[in-house]
């Protein structure tokens, strides 16, 4: 890790982070929140990586393996999810989605 | 020989899967023939068995099957072993069970349900040779079931019959009370000795003969025993589980003869006897063995003297005998009670099948008022019966006698006064047989037909059944020979290496065990002795002075005659007018027709309290409290939830925006110094 | 000012703003290539961290499997039918960006402040490089400490893959996928020239799967053309 | 290992992407002549004796041409689709060793550009990445057949890339290593049973793997019979319809480049990189080896172009996840298999 101290990437992985967080909470297109999504465990991913090489021990970067695979398990099951809804209701706006309400 | 020992049990469990399997699209009547080849052939290995028993005094057979459960020290082998008490048990059973399958090929030939009856049969037989080879606890239980099973099925063979239904269920469920005793008897056995084998340096036996050494209190022994004893009692019809076995006289009269009567009845008595070495430490259950046994035997015999129905009368005979052979084994007296078991057998398995041949006859017909003269339509059936009541009601020389005189005398030999008691009561019981056995002959046999010629064709039965009855009219009439001379006969000697390993281990026991005696005693020492003259002669019973056994043979054959010339005074002279009696005596006579109130009794006290208890379970436990609580929480989440659902707008980015706050509280709580609540 | 800094200046800087860049595009194409380049460089931080087996999962799984996935669905879907740019409400908007940057903070606080480790672990560099590399290191940990925990993950992946198969898979068996009823369309504006044309321009064109497919015409009744001149036949 | 300085790490990186691209361009040369002969045609003949130059003047050529941009086209997308496909191309020769170290003028040497831990798999990431660049361009050129050609490419790597990377997983369990160096230099020792020289070669031990890779590499470089996207009988030109010019030109190289990157993968996963008889003692043997090596798969590849036929698109999804994909699995466990049974782990 060189001298660089682990802080600096936290720091990077809280702003990536709050960035993925905006974006599900600003935008409404189904799929641009789910990029936000990745985009935010991506940035758990950069620190549990980070913490496990400051502590000299492999057990973050075995959970980030984990993380990944469901990750992928997620995306699997999550597009298909939206390209179901987008099957039946014709948009992939979220604020459409709310047959359940009632 | 015991490399073949598991043919005994096979061939009929082979018989009962073709038949169960194939009876009824392939082998159809053949079934018959295929049960009664695979009795047969069970029959001849018995018989091999038995030759080569007989050859050595102490010789014991002993064939290893597999391992059913090996599960750290609870082990538990299927291994069959014979030894002179089982060679026995095997001969009646197979002897018994191939003579009723040729009788019953002739009693069912019209009966739609005839390859199933020949299902089941072997099944039975299955289950009650395995019953009599296992050699341990636990799998004498699991055949102890398999035979009330087998037991259920026949009886409810009929099951179009609502009255066969409940006769099944009845003694299903009165049987169940007493396997409860039974399995907490195997579990209390295994906690105490850590095994459930008989035999062996580790097994039950031998342990329970060095109770004390093993520091297992007279108590535990007596618990053990009592418990057995309570499974004993469902199965051999004792008081107070002997319900079951009038009811059960719904099956048909082939599986009362075998099932009811000869073979299934008698595991109790077997049981007790395989397990007497229990029993031998526990002076307290013997004369709760007895006194029950003694008590049954009155019980039975006064509900026999007052009931029309032929069955039934037989019915309560054989209860009225199982209490005979039980008092005889509460006395000490085994080897008497396995003889009685086994001319029981045969002269009760006649009986029955006469009963059933009569009914074949008279169409169905059971009641005894409704029958007479019979004894010119149907001769065989006739003769063979009267040589089986002769048997039943003790007169020399007919097997019973003998038999019967030796469980009596046995009893009186005992040098407990419970012994003594008993001996009375059998004198009593005895006189009671005869009268009710010549009763039954009178009335069906004698005198004029009291039913209507023009409808019914009493007519002898052919030849399937008729041969067994002349073939079983043999060992019913001749069979008590083999223990004669009372005491000392061949029948005593052979059964001898079983029952004489008791008193060398018992002596040193006996000193705990005289403490629960009901003898008065005079101190402690006389006490002790006396207790060690009582195992003496319980065990070898050749104490027992020629005098005394003659004396009880004359007795005996006195009260036998006696009751037959008070029943042919009353039912073909006419002398004695029964009426007349059971006005005079109206109370008692309302007490024996009604079976001593005792069904009542159980269904007010036993049966509806439960009843009662259950349905207020389901009414207010269930429904109300139960029911109630969950409808109740239901009710309360849904009030709050009404009142929540408000705060559900349906849009996604709210529940996220939920989630994003939550966050932001928590964050800030930790950074705000709460942070060693997370910790 | 050290090398790795600077790159790792560099590399977060490029991944932050492509982050940025996915949130704000108005166009959903561009964020999913921004968050590709956004994920690259997350691999390169991967890699200066010691993880290049991370790295190359990221590159292989995220950028190779999962977003392309997500750009088919994105170019597949009818753009007249997807929402370009389309924003939450203004309330939801503000709280949301609010609450964004209060938890910014206060996560910035907590790493200044409340940042610690326990004990350090045997897995320094040159223990790891004594095993054969990171690879080997962390393919030993994988299949030892987390052995249970590897096993259910590839659980969860074919529970994932049989899921994903059933939500994608029509009611009935064979019957073609609904979506694609009227036509391919590109997920942004065309023929800027022309916005009359492009206003008449997929509804109007032959789609490309139809329900009914109309059958093909009897044999007897096809003309046969024996063709001296092809250009006789050929129309336009 | 051998640390050297970086200045000469600079010096091999440069010679090796030079020799790469100066080889691509004679690639088109050898293809363009071996699809004559194999045509009974003689091929170019004009540019120089036997038509030597002719790369010159394709390149001439291409260079010279319109640079068009389609009306409606995602400007800064379609500018930068194709750099992507060369740059990946490019960059994932990176990892491919020529020779182990060499001394030359007493001073140790690598002949490759950088030893990564996860080379193997780097490749692999590259070649994903690399999809981008077609997917993407293909949507920004605004024209329906590109697109076509464009998801099918996608969906066509991303099914195959699966293939290529679990048919090597039987050469990670034997070697225990993801380096590409250290796999050639395994490679390099070969088994003796008394008098016999065995070669270590992965095409001996892996036979199965080798067939696959064989295919999932044709299909990942999207050539024939794997040539959908941009299938000219249906697609018009797939997912480069549109693209002329130098915009064209760096698919094009970035295409021939792949294919190279593939035989060299190839050559050093399976043939054992640059070994062969007399490579131990001169390292410039060892280089002439591997040149020919790449030179039999090249032909390979163009040989297929020559004789089949295309598939049709979902036989070519079928054949990858029903036919090579359960092969590469099997492949896997009998591999994995016969490695505990050799370390006496099991039996």
């Amino acid at each position: 890790m060189g001298h660089l101290g682990v802080e600096h990437y936290l720091f990077l992985s809280a702003i990536l982070f709050i960035i993925g967080l905006m974006g599900v909470l600003v935008r409404r297109n189904l799929l641009i929140i789910f990029m936000c999504v990745e985009l935010m465990m991506t940035a758990v991913n950069i620190s549990l990586v980070a913490f496990g090489t400051a502590t000299d021990t492999l057990n973050g970067q075995a959970f980030v393996v984990f993380t990944v695979a469901v990750a992928a398990a997620e995306a699997a099951v999550g597009l298909g999810i939206i390209l179901a809804l987008s099957r039946r209701g014709k948009t992939v706006d979220v604020d459409d989605m709310h047959s359940l309400r009632d | 020989m015991e490399h073949y020992l598991f043919l005994i049990p096979l061939l009929p469990l082979v018989a009962f899967v073709i038949n169960l399997l194939l009876g009824r699209w392939v082998v159809k009547h053949a079934s018959a023939y295929i049960a009664q080849v695979a009795m047969f052939g069970s029959w001849v290995v018995s018989v091999l068995v038995f030759f080569d028993i007989r050859g050595s005094s102490d010789k014991v057979l002993e064939q290893h099957l597999f391992t059913w459960i090996p599960s750290g020290t609870f082990n538990v082998p299927v291994t069959l072993h014979v030894d002179q008490l089982a060679s026995i048990m095997l001969l009646v059973v197979t002897t018994v069970s191939t003579l009723v399958f040729v009788y019953s090929k002739g009693y069912m030939a019209h009966d739609g349900g005839f390859y199933r009856f020949f299902a089941y049969l072997p099944l039975f037989a299955f289950s009650m040779l395995m019953l009599v080879l296992a050699n341990n606890l636990l799998l004498l239980y699991v055949f102890w079931e398999a035979v009330g099973l087998c037991s259920y099925l026949l009886i409810g063979f009929w099951f179009r019959r609502r009255s066969a239904n409940e006769a099944a269920v009845k003694a299903f469920v009165v049987n169940r009370v007493g396997d409860v005793g039974f399995g907490l008897g195997i579990m209390l056995t295994f906690w105490t000795f850590g095994t459930v084998d008989f035999y062996g340096p580790d097994g039950i036996f031998a342990k329970a003969a060095n109770h004390a050494a093993l520091g297992v209190s007279g108590g535990t022994m007596t618990a053990i025993a009592l418990l057995l004893f309570l499974g004993a009692c469902g199965k051999s019809a004792q008081f107070p589980l002997h319900v079951w076995l009038p009811d059960a006289m719904e099956g048909p009269t082939p599986v009362s003869a075998l099932i009811h009567a000869a073979t299934m009845v008698t595991a109790g008595v077997y049981m007790v006897a395989r397990t007497h070495p229990i029993y031998l430490q526990s002076e307290s259950a013997l004369v709760v063995v007895a006194l029950i046994g003694a008590f049954t035997s009155f019980l039975a015999a006064t509900i026999a003297l007052v009931q029309y129905d032929l069955k039934k009368v037989i019915a309560y005979s054989t209860i009225s005998q199982l209490g005979y052979m039980v008092f005889a084994l509460g006395t000490g007296a085994w080897v008497a009670a396995i003889f009685h078991l086994m001319t029981h057998a045969f002269f009760k398995g006649l009986l029955f099948l006469g009963a059933g041949s009569v009914m074949h006859g008279m169409h169905d017909e059971l009641d005894m008022r409704k029958m007479g003269g019979l004894r010119k339509f149907m001769p065989i059936t006739f003769w063979t019966f009267l040589i089986a009541s002769f048997a039943n009601a003790g007169l020399i020389p007919f097997a019973g006698f003998w038999s019967k005189d030796e469980a009596i005398v046995g009893a009186w030999a005992s040098a407990s006064s419970v012994g003594k008691l008993a001996a009375v009561v059998g004198l009593i019981t005895a006189f009671l047989t005869a009268l009710y056995m010549f009763r039954c002959v009178f009335m069906t046999f004698f005198k004029a037909p009291r039913f209507n010629p023009e409808a019914i064709h009493p007519h002898e039965s052919g030849a399937w059944m008729a041969v067994p009855l002349v073939i079983l009219a043999v060992p019913a009439a001749l069979i008590g020979f083999i223990g004669f001379p009372p005491e000392n006969g061949p029948f005593q000697h052979f059964l001898e290496p079983v029952f004489e390993q008791a008193p060398a281990q018992t002596t040193h026991a006996n000193e705990q065990a005289s403490l629960y005696t009901i003898q008065e005693p005079a101190t402690t020492r006389t006490a002790i002795a006396a207790a060690q003259a009582a195992t003496a002669t319980e065990t070898h019973e050749t104490h027992v002075s020629t005098a005394t056994t003659v004396t009880f043979g004359i007795i005996s054959t006195i009260i036998a005659v006696s009751g037959i010339f008070v029943a042919y005074l009353t039912y073909i002279t006419g002398t004695i007018s029964a009426t007349a009696i059971g006005a005079r005596f109206a109370p008692l006579y309302q007490l024996f027709v009604n079976k001593w109130y005792l069904d009542e009794i159980y269904h007010n006290y036993i049966t509806m309290p439960f009843y009662n208890f259950a349905m207020f379970l389901w009414r207010i436990v269930d429904v109300k409290i139960i029911d109630g609580t969950v409808n109740g929480v239901a009710a309360l989440i849904g009030a709050i939830s009404q009142r929540m659902r408000t705060v559900q707008t349906g849009l996604l980015a709210n529940y996220a925006l939920g989630i994003a706050l939550g966050m932001v509280i928590i964050v800030g709580i930790y950074l705000a110094g709460f942070s060693t609540l997370f910790r | 000012m050290p090398w790795d800094l600077i790159f790792f200046y560099i590399i977060g800087a490029i991944s932050v703003l492509a982050a940025l860049g996915m949130v704000a595009s108005p166009n959903p194409i561009h964020s999913g290539i921004l968050l590709v380049v956004c994920f690259l460089n997350v691999a390169g931080i991967f890699v200066m961290l010691g993880a290049e087996f991370l790295a190359i999962v990221q590159v292989i799984v995220y950028t190779g499997a999962i977003l392309v996935l997500l750009l088919f669905v994105l170019m597949l879907v009818d753009p007249h039918e997807l929402p370009s740019f389309y924003l939450a409400q203004p309330l939801q908007r503000g709280v949301g960006v609010l609450l964004g940057l209060i938890l910014l903070l206060e996560i910035g606080a907590a790493i200044v402040t409340q940042t610690q480790f326990g004990p350090k672990g045997n897995a320094t560099p040159a223990n790891i490089a004594a095993m054969g590399g990171n690879v080997q290191a962390l393919g030993s940990v994988l299949q030892t400490n987390y052995l249970l925990a590897f096993e259910v993950v590839s659980l969860v992946l074919i529970t994932g893959i049989i899921g994903a198969i059933v939500l994608a898979v029509p009611e009935r068996l064979g019957q073609r996928i609904g979506t694609l009823r009227s036509t391919i369309s590109l997920g942004h504006p065309r023929g800027l020239d022309h916005p009359a044309a492009l206003m008449a321009g997929p509804r109007n064109e032959t789609p490309i799967v139809t329900k009914e497919r109309k059958a093909p015409e009897p044999a007897a009744v096809r003309r046969l053309v024996m063709a001296k001149d092809p250009d006789d036949f050929t129309s336009v | 290992m051998a640390q050297e300085p970086m200045w000469l790490t600079f010096i091999v990186a440069f010679i090796i992407m030079n020799v790469l691209l100066v080889g691509m361009a004679y690639t088109t040369w050898y293809e363009r002549k071996v699809l004559a002969a194999m045509q009974d045609r003689l091929g170019p003949t004009r540019s120089g004796p036997h038509g030597l130059l002719q790369p010159l003047a394709d390149a001439v050529k291409l260079l010279g041409k319109e640079d068009l941009i389609p009306a409606g086209a995602d400007r800064v997308l379609f500018f930068f689709a194709p750099l992507v496909v060369f740059v990946a191309a490019l960059v994932s020769v990176a990892v491919i060793p020529f020779g182990g170290t060499v001394q030359i003028g007493g001073r140790a040497v690598n002949l490759y550009a950088t030893d990564l831990n996860v080379g193997a798999l780097f490749v692999l990431a590259i070649g994903s990445a690399g999809v981008y660049g077609i997917i993407v361009g293909a949507w920004a050129s605004a024209n329906r057949y590109s697109l076509l050609g464009g998801l099918r490419a996608a969906a066509q790597v991303i099914s195959y890339e699966l293939v290529l990377g679990l048919s090597l997983v039987g050469i990670f369990i034997i070697t225990g290593s993801l380096s590409l160096r250290e796999i050639m230099e395994q490679q390099q020792r070969s088994i003796e049973i008394g008098p016999l020289h065995i070669s270590n070669w992965f095409i001996l031990s892996q036979p199965l793997a080798f067939v696959l890779f064989l295919i999932a590499a044709v299909a990942e470089t999207n050539r024939a019979p794997f040539d959908l996207p941009e299938a000219e009988t249906e697609l018009v030109s797939g997912f480069h319809t549109e693209y002329s010019a130098f915009r064209f030109s760096f698919y094009f190289l970035g295409e021939y480049i792949n294919m190279l990157v593939v035989s060299l993968f190839a050559s050093t996963l399976f043939l054992g990189g640059p070994s062969g008889p007399g490579s131990e003692k001169y390292w410039g043997l060892g280089l002439v080896w591997l040149f020919i090596k790449v030179a039999v798969f090249m032909f390979f590849y163009i040989w297929l172009r020559a004789t089949l036929p295309r598939f049709r698109f979902d036989q070519l999804m079928g054949v990858a996840w029903k036919v090579l994909l359960p092969l590469a699995l099997l492949n896997i466990v009998i591999t994995a298999f016969i490695r505990l049974i050799a370390n006496g782990q099991i039996f």
